[in-house]
């Protein structure tokens, strides 16, 4: 950030990019926005940011792994639009340097163990098609089977047409998921970012134990242009909004990105039934009652020092850029 | 008639060009599915279920007559059975949402499975929807939760589910009534992520392409069969059901009855996870081989 | 009847008592009302009935048993207003020939044994205090007990002020009932007779499996009264109309009271699980399969014939009268 | 003669003046519940509740401002509370509707008790509100099955429930969130079938009577607790919560805590089953002795 403001002040290197505000069109340095979260600094708004951003902002330092990233998506409609599928999602993959639209693996937020999803909007708009929701499963089952509350961060235009049928599955198969963390009784905390529509907000996202959007996320499973064509209604401008869907019951909470990491924390610890985050002690003894809990804990960790090991298993950092969304501050 | 006999006529003139003719006999699928002389729910309800006693209302704030529901025999069994209902003419079309259910609609389906799981009764679904109902009221009476929580209802289940496919299978406003353990298709029914349309609107930026979308979406039976999204095909009499309404039935009947009987063989825990473990096995992918 | 045509053709005795529909105003022989089971010959106005009349046209011939009768009201409060409480149950007494609002026994409908609990809102307004929630109790139990569905004909204004909180507190206890036939998986139907207002309609009866009413019926928590006092609102004019309520998705079936019976003996076949009414064959075999069921029976058959031979628990017919209710025929 | 006629002047003045002072007893605990400076369920949250994370809404098409709930600690445990919220300024009055919950207020709360019995964690309830909210919407909107289910849903808990009256505690609205395995009570609340004011315009044809019927309704903690209605007083200080809210809010504090270490002692469903009978022995009736 120093070495910025030098570089400007002595004017022979280009201008620094300047980040320009969608919403109040105030000018920021992208290092300051990116530092501030990717939340605009001057109006608060919420910039869409990719998987492995979010995951750095949520999860503790180091703990994150990423999962099943060798799942490969198929073509099994032999897909054909304007553009071959295959090609398609060969193009997303360059783009967002993800395989698909959905990150996951364990991780821990806020010393809770978790399992931790993350779709990214950047991926043909975070659409769900069989790898997603075969990633999705898999996160719920790993979190069901290790009593690891389950985190999940949506971001998705919906299911993905090119699997057709298939993907509309996923809606089904996601939602079985969350019946299997149910039975577990282990806790479900789901993320709205903007957008969330379609296919992902009417299955497991809205069946999590509890729904906290993004300031300022769209929300809904029809979109105004459908809507539009269909019913010829009139909308309310805040359609879909996050807010407003708090006002009308459908999220429990509308969370800042700056809180969010500690309100998930706390989430986690209150679902889980622990002690309070400054009485360790209590919390300690609890957990010494679990020997299952602590098998666990140390079965994690263990992992995770496995996965350190494993350079195709590293924890990750960095961002995805959702295209179409506005320019994204360079990292 | 007409329709077959242009298919006929066109099934001579397009036998080399295999994709148009794809596409044809899938947008030909689309049509009969959405034919309105097409036997709905209610038909199949007076056909295959007796002593039915319809069941009104979400028990919350309003009933949705795009979702009919109740109780009634079927072969000498007490079942629920919810199914969307369209209606055929104008009227009846607009008392019905056209078959669009809205979150009562769902609602309602909900705490009728409640009902059978207390009485451990056998649910019948029937499936005939363009898909939810896309209005701001039904957007803020939280469609996304009601769908998603009906899939998860059906999901709970411990008494056998068997859905049918008879109609329009659109988007997650159809598959909202068919997590089931087995799920049948009629021979002409469609079932689909996305209408053709809305389809094309998206990928080809224009409507006019929808036959196009049909074809790459696969929504018929004899090609989701294969896909493992439905279990049985249910042949219809020639020209489709509506040509034959009674002999449809006689086969959807038949094609219940024996998913009924065979279910039954099994424990309620048993059915339940078998279910899940048909939604969790659909899908395609690659790459188990890699390590992980 | 005959006999009253020749009587009025004669014009020497008094001319005979004549019914007056008060929703159409036709006038009508009163004992051709009452056979048409007290629904105006010519609009369908649903007459109020009271509970021994409900029970003819309910159970089958001579099933009832009316049980429980024993149980006394009693003034826990002390209460008095302009009468003492005591007085006014007298009074009630008197008029309507019940010991209590709800009268309630085994019976069978349609040849399925059940227990069957009526109100009578000729009983202060159908009121509900420590007897009747006890009452109800016993039958939920009873019926659990002996998987025999409990048919609920429910007629009250809601709960007995003159039993202060022990009144409240009978809303959470019939509660708790369903809640006993809800484990034991016994069917439970409920009727709402004109008018189902208060703390019934806010308890047990809104509760059960299925939930009809008869035409006309008023069914609400708060009355107009109270919702005009309180927030001024405009009431529509059905405003808690048993139709209303259809489309509200309130009641899950409006029926007249001359299909009344076969729709509940309809609705306890089905959600017993049982066969076809005219499929005997596979009744018989199904309840083969149940030697509880068998017992249960057989049990039934021999608690009905003792009742028979004990004066104190006749088969009961008649009907009360609900003060205020237009003009009753003559029985 | 003269001094037993002095006598029973003066017994009949002594009942008299009983009476007055009863009456004069009750209704001055009513106006104090009803006191616009007393604590609310937001102010006992914050005195008692750790880490509390407030959830919103009832998942279906709303958020009842009435009833406010949310997760946190006490004393240590993770907890769900809900509550009912009045308001103290006019503002928030309006906002909370004076506490009048609508059936999105009890289904709010019936979705968080499902999200206590899942995860096992302890439900306490404050309960402050002078019944139901009575308009036009909150009726057509299922007020009635609403209270049903919501006190059917608590019934059904296995996990343990401590309901505590801290204000008015207004007929079916005010149970809906009573259905508890231990009912405190603090010492200036009330609890009543119905208002003293609806009472005497019912029974007195006249709502001046409001003191009168509110003596016979004996809706203090004193009355209710011989009757069984309650388990416990909670004393208050000098003068009522809101002389000293900090000091109130320690023996609430004390009165659930103790409860709850109670209830903790118990297994699931024993807790379940104890509650139901609590229930069920409420009332009181004769008979007994007599042939059934
Ligand atoms: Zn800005
Ligand atoms: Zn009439």
């Amino acid at each position: 950030m120093t070495v910025t403001v030098e570089i400007a002040r002595r004017g022979t290197a280009p201008a620094p990019r300047r980040w320009v505000c969608p919403k109040c069109a105030s000018e920021h340095d992208p290092a300051v926005v990116k530092e501030n979260l990717s939340v605009c600094p001057a109006c608060g708004y919420h910039q869409r940011i990719g998987a492995r951003e979010r995951i750095v902002q949520l999860a503790d330092e180091g703990t994150f792994v990423e999962y099943w990233s060798h799942l490969r998506t198929l073509d099994p409609l032999d897909f054909v639009d304007l553009e071959p599928y295959p090609e398609r999602v060969r193009e997303a993959q360059g783009a967002s340097g993800l395989t698909e639209a959905l990150v996951a693996g364990p991780a821990a937020i806020g010393g809770t163990p978790c399992v931790l999803a993350v779709m990214d909007f950047g991926f043909m708009g975070g659409s769900m098609g069989s790898v997603v929701g075969e990633k999705l499963w898999r996160a719920a089952a790993v979190a069901a089977d290790e009593g690891r509350p389950l985190v999940a961060v949506a971001s998705s235009g919906g299911a993905r047409m090119q699997e057709g049928a298939l993907s509309l599955m996923q809606m089904a198969k996601t939602t079985c998921a969350v019946d299997v963390l149910n039975d577990a009784r282990v806790p479900f905390v789901a993320v709205m970012a903007d957008p969330c529509t379609g296919g992902v907000v009417a299955s497991f996202v809205s069946l999590a134990d509890i729904c906290v959007a993004e300031p300022g996320a769209l929300l809904y499973f029809s979109g105004p242009r459908v809507i539009a064509q269909t019913t010829r209604e009139q909308l309310p401008d805040d359609f879909g909004g996050a807010e407003r869907n708090l006002a009308l019951g459908h999220v429990d909470a509308v969370v800042p990105r700056a809180e969010l990491k500690d309100k998930v924390a706390n989430y986690l610890r209150l679902l889980k039934g622990g002690g309070q985050p400054d009485g360790l002690e209590r919390r300690r003894s609890s957990r010494s009652r679990s020997s299952r809990t602590r098998r666990l804990a140390r079965a994690t960790s263990a992992r995770v020092a496995a996965a350190f090991k494993n350079p195709g298993r590293e924890p990750v950092g960095g961002s995805g850029t959702a295209p179409g969304s506005p320019e994204e501050p360079a990292p | 008639m007409n329709l077959s006999e242009e298919a006929e006529r066109l099934q001579g003139l397009l036998k080399s060009r295999r994709h148009e003719r794809r596409r044809h006999d899938t947008w030909l699928t689309v049509q009969i599915a959405r034919n309105k002389d097409r036997p709905r729910t209610r038909e199949y309800i007076e056909q295959l279920i007796e002593g039915f006693e319809e069941l009104k209302g979400d028990r919350l704030r309003a009933d949705d007559r795009a979702v009919i529901g109740g109780l009634g025999w079927f072969d000498g069994r007490a079942v629920v059975v919810v199914g969307h209902q369209k209606g055929r003419t104008l009227d009846e079309q607009t008392e019905h949402s056209f078959g669009m259910a809205r979150p009562e609609g769902y609602r309602k389906a909900q705490r009728l499975f409640a009902l059978a799981e207390r009485h451990r009764l056998a649910v019948l679904t029937f499936v005939d929807t363009p898909g939810a109902y896309p209005g701001v009221d039904a957007e803020e009476g939280g469609q996304a939760r009601a769908i998603a929580e009906t899939m998860l209802a059906m999901a709970r289940l411990s008494v056998p589910v068997v859905a049918t496919l008879i109609g329009e299978g659109g988007s997650g406003g159809a598959l909202a009534l068919a997590v089931a353990d087995r799920v049948l298709m009629q021979e002409n029914a469609t079932y689909s992520v996305i209408s053709p349309e809305g389809c094309a609107a998206i990928l080809w930026r224009d409507a006019e392409f929808a036959p196009q979308a049909a074809e790459a979406l696969r929504p018929t039976a004899s090609q989701l069969l294969p896909l493992g999204v439905i279990d049985r095909v249910i042949e219809e009499p020639r020209g489709g059901a509506h040509v034959n309404p009674e002999a449809a039935a006689r086969r959807v009947h038949d094609a219940i009855a024996e998913a009924l009987t065979e279910l039954e063989q099994l424990m309620p825990r048993e059915r339940r996870l078998a279910r899940r473990e048909r939604f969790r096995q659909l899908g395609v992918w690659g790459g188990e081989g890699l390590l992980p």
